[in-house]
């Protein structure tokens, strides 16, 4: 009877303190960046949802609302250099790996200027000079790349690092194996983090999943797997930031589930049968951004005062990139053969 | 089908009804797929399934589409009568080895001796602005491997009565439905009837070009052909249904009569289905019946964009077969 | 910090003294039987290699010699009416199924007469009506259509159960993974065994999983998992039948991995240039068939008189299938077409 | 070419020798797939090369053909040059998620801000007796997707020469070989050469019938050219060597030169490449010069058995394409 150890990324007793610590030794205007970070990613969905419903959006959108503190926590501890690869459900690790918020929008409304001119849409913003490796849009299927990714910083001795984002549903697909398993042979720098929203479309986790929490499968592939409170995100900054060091120094993957929730709908086509309101309620009632404001005002990192212009900052931020997107041409759909391959 | 209640409904509902009908008939029958219970499907096809025939036959499944496939082609193999639903055929690329290498090849490899009686149910095509990685049609593939037969039905009435015959063969059919076409209505009788697969319908008579299409391409080209009348060009069109096995017999027969023939499809041009359609009129006695070249109008060979105007202009709308069958009507040789 | 257990299907402690006592239990029919299908297996192969040398035989093969154990040990706690899916080594798992020898030789003759009729050669035979569901070529590819035979066994409320056998290289194929997880939520009646003969074609399971033992990966799927001696017939008969016992009372799938070794090369191209002749050897001194013999002997299960008529026995069955099927007519290319589908 | 030390060497060497010489050129360049190291590869084409580049560069990877498929891509995706195994083109099945939605989706997805440089080679094709899971040719499917681009040499000059200008490729290229064709011999130069991709080669003149062919068909065309120059008739024999590019220009001349077409290849008929190249004849002024219906011979529609027998009749031979051209260049309209 073998006795197997879920070896955390990060000792769960140093998170604790560690989060009042991190309050103090993050420079003043990493909090602020990482607070309108999260504020501009609500802001971009309740605008985006907005321009859907008025009917500006031809195509599909997944809104990331409830889960900003999952991307923001997790790349705030990149360096700028670093890389990240994700999914469908996008917007926020866009945002957070500092995309142009105009040509985001941009490409949502698939525009000429937007990030892929409008040939990719909300499902595939990719922004490759901003180390931002694009989204996909078949779920567990950037899983498989990013070990390609990170082989090739490993080959090329780099010391960057990719963090690998998918959802709880990816977890089940035969491509998340076999790319587990291989960056843990390879011991290639990657941090995978599996946002756990609790639902696939409207598949429980913990009902489509054969084993709870899911991070105990890192121990099939031998690497450090930890569950973190996916809404807040000193915490998932803190167990981030373990795994990237790991990865940077060579030691290999890990494998961080940020538990979290999706306040919206899967897409627009959810009539959002399959939970409760309540269970919505009861989630609304931890959001991220608030609990975030809080916490920085009871520890006098920011004043309520600076904590309102921030937000009303990234309010205007998107606003006025909106309003920018809006007026970027359409693309032409002349010579599009000419696309498909690289000169 | 003289005491038939035919009424109006949708494409979807007569997926859906092909469903519950064979259902309640044949206890092997059973469903599997993402999402398709209480959520009712990506499209609802499945919506309020669950409720008449419970979690067992309407099975929810993870996002695992290799291991649907499979678990459907074990569970043919035992005698039960699966329908699997690929979310999004784009998706299927997951399950082509338990499809390809299993599914349809277990037959033959053990010597004839066990059938896979499977539907692969596949919603596919572009129009919904899904990009990509969400509207690609992927039939070609499937034409391609022994042992997999091919449906595309473009009508509610073929969607009912070809989904009953598909889910009664013995083997895996693959039955594409197209997104465009689910909200489309027509008349479908109540009762439970099914339609032979491999026969092509000429959905209206015409003498100058013979247009051969599928799926969204069928009221596409009806639709074409109405405004080509008015410019006095004739147009038959023939709904393929079943793309493999495919009924030559009505291909051959009507381009033998028009002499002149327009192929029509969504998928990319290069290595679609319209290259075999090219073929086995080339190949047929109607080849010289040809007063002009065998034309196909097809996607084009690009990646399906989200732009809305360019995922239209990205494969064939009623202007483009106006446009093709009008040049091809005209010329002589 | 999570402590997870890898629960063993069956007790280690049992397994011990267990093995004893299944000497005495186990009917002598039934342990000549067992001794009697791994001399078969072993008698089968040596002729599929001497005929393959003769150039007799048009194709590939994969010898099981040394891996006796695994198939008949688990094999043989079936009822007759319980099945299997199996991999390209699969002769083993022929023979202990019962399968008629000739038939089986025939097919591997690509005759006529053969099993599949010549259509799927060594690596696809399958007995169908003898409750061998076939073996597939294609690494892991039997293991979700496993979760398919055994779900129409529960959906049919069945007390059949399945045993579906893959090689260690099939754990890092994400067919496995999703099978898995697949068998585990909807607790199947299937055993999953993986024999371990330590190399997929050259590449060693110990660099190229993740983790070891392979039996670990139960844990992700939150199922029993076992690593047992796959040399020792009764350590795998118990574990398997614990696992059959537990599938049988609707108690879902068990993973049980035989640790073994393949004593011939993958297949005929096989220079053994990825493993040392020294270790060849060592493994052919824990020879399954041998040990069997010695252990029955010194039990007095069977006397060494016995246990040379069942060995002569079974080497006269070779010899006449083999005679038998290398007079059978060879298939004809006429209408192939028409077998492709069932009417 | 004029300094080239130009050797007898197989295809297979030709193969390796490609390998080598592009990764001692370029540091981006390497390999990965299963058993490529120590092993060789199931046939051999790596072998030794471990030696040379080590473990990193020759990178055994476990049996998972998906994230084989998707290291590759993400490599790529960072400017290195990856050229990934497929042990058997049947298992690129497993791929095809990785290949049609990532790899050949990527650049145009991503508004063609990154290209994807990456070679797929895969071993393809009957012959050996491994049967119906180890024998198959999918290339119909790759020449279906817009973004990847299929090359299927014929001879060791092309084997080298393709793939080199594969590697340097800044697309996935699907690089099909033919395992029976491994073991033959052909003048290769030792020095590094590359040959454009969308080239036909003309491996034959004649006027009476054009035989287009590729991979291990053209071998074969040309032993029936011979057979049949001695019945006076006179195939022009082409090799298409680029699937995708398709060289339309030398089809097109050929067959107008000889007025009569017979397509060959090894994969099932129905769906198969054949199509594609009727549809490019029939739709070009090659049609006007046609006296007689454009012929497909291919490969049955069936799985590939494992008989020796069987597997011969599954697919044309040398006597089949003979009996097939003869006949079309006696069919006159
Ligand atoms: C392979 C695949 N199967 C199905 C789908 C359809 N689909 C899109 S998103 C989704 C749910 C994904 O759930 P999860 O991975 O948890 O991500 P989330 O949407 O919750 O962020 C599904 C089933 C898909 N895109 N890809
Ligand atoms: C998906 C797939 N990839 C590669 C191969 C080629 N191949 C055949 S057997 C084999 C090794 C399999 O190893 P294992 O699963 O350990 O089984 P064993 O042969 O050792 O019994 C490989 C790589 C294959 N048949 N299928
Ligand atoms: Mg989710
Ligand atoms: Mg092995």
């Amino acid at each position: 009877m073998e006795e197997i150890v879920l070896r955390p990324v990060l000792d769960p007793a140093v998170i604790s303190h560690g989060r009042q610590q991190l309050l103090h030794t993050l420079p003043k205007e990493r909090l602020a960046w990482m607070l309108q970070k999260m504020c501009e990613i609500r802001y971009f969905e309740e605008k985006a949802e907005e321009l859907y419903t008025r009917g500006l959006v031809h195509g599909t959108m997944h809104l990331s609302i409830g889960q900003e503190a999952s991307s923001v926590g997790s790349i705030a501890v990149l360096r700028p250099d670093d890389l990240i690869i994700h999914h469908h459900r996008g917007h926020g690790h866009t945002i957070a790996k500092g995309a142009d918020l105009k040509l985001m929008m941009a490409e949502f409304l698939g525009k000429e200027c937007g990030y892929c001119r409008g040939r990719g849409g909300s499902m595939h913003i990719a922004d490759i000079a901003g180390g931002n490796l694009g989204a996909t849009g078949v779920v567990g299927s950037g899983i498989p790349t990013a070990v390609g990714i990170a082989l090739a910083l490993q080959m090329r001795r780099s010391t960057q690092v990719l963090l690998a984002f998918f959802g709880d549903g990816a977890v089940n697909l035969g491509e998340f194996h076999e790319a587990l398993n291989m960056a843990a042979i390879w011991k290639l720098p990657v941090v995978f983090i599996c946002e756990n929203n609790q639902y696939g479309m409207s598949g429980p986790a913990r009902t489509m999943c054969a084993v709870q929490p899911l991070s105990v499968r890192a121990v099939a592939y031998n690497m450090p797997g930890q569950t973190v409170d996916g809404n807040d995100v000193l915490e998932v900054y803190q167990v981030v930031q373990a795994a990237v060091e790991r990865a940077r120094g060579g030691e290999g993957p890990s494998f961080v589930e940020t538990y979290t929730y999706r306040w919206r709908g899967h897409s627009k086509s959810d009539r959002n049968v399959y939970r409760t309101q309540a269970e919505i309620e009861e989630w609304k009632q931890r959001c991220p951004i608030a609990r975030f404001k809080q916490v920085l005002v009871e520890a006098g990192a920011l004043t309520a005062t600076e904590i309102e212009a921030i937000d009303a900052q990234a309010k205007a931020n998107i606003e006025r990139a909106t309003e920018e997107a809006l007026a970027c041409p359409e693309p032409s759909p002349e010579n599009l053969e000419a696309e498909v391959y690289a000169p | 089908m003289s005491e038939a209640t035919v009424r109006e409904i949708t494409y979807l509902e007569a997926v859906r009804e092909a469903l519950i009908q064979e259902m309640r008939r044949d206890p092997n029958v059973f469903l599997l797929g993402e999402d398709i219970g209480v959520y009712g499907g990506a499209f609802g096809v499945t919506r309020g399934m669950l409720e008449e025939f419970g979690p067992e036959r309407v099975r929810d499944t993870p996002i695992s589409e290799a291991a649907i496939a499979g678990a459907a082609t074990g569970a043919a193999l035992m005698g039960m009568r699966p329908v699997m639903e690929i979310m999004f055929m784009d998706f299927i690329t997951i399950a082509m080895n338990q499809l390809v290498n299993q599914a349809a090849k277990i037959r033959f490899m053990f010597g004839g001796k066990a059938s896979i009686p499977m539907v692969i149910r596949a919603p596919a095509g572009s129009g919904t602005g899904a990009a990509a990685q969400h509207c690609q049609s992927l039939e070609a593939w499937f034409v391609h491997v022994p042992g997999i037969k091919v449906v595309a039905p473009a009508v509610p009435y073929d969607a009912k009565g070809l989904l009953v015959t598909a889910i009664r063969d013995n083997n895996p059919v693959l039955f594409m439905e197209h997104k465009l076409l689910y909200r489309t209505k027509g008349p479908v009788p109540e009762e439970l009837y099914s339609i032979p697969l491999g026969q092509a319908a000429v959905r209206r008579e015409g003498h100058d070009v013979t247009i051969l299409a599928y799926s969204v391409m069928v009221p596409r080209a009806l639709e074409a052909a109405d405004q080509l009348s008015q410019e006095g060009i004739e147009a038959e069109v023939v709904d393929l249904r079943t793309l493999k096995p495919l009924d030559q017999a009505t291909i051959v027969a009507s381009v033998s009569k028009t002499g002149r023939v327009l192929i029509v499809h969504e998928a990319p041009r290069t290595g679609g289905l319209g290259g075999e359609l090219t073929a086995v009129v080339a190949e047929s006695e109607a080849f010289d019946y040809l007063d002009a070249p065998i034309r196909r109008l097809a996607g084009r060979d690009i990646p399906i964009p989200y732009n809305r105007t360019l995922e239209r202009a990205a494969v064939p709308q009623v202007e483009d077969i106006v446009a093709a069958a009008r040049e091809l009507a005209r010329e002589g040789r």
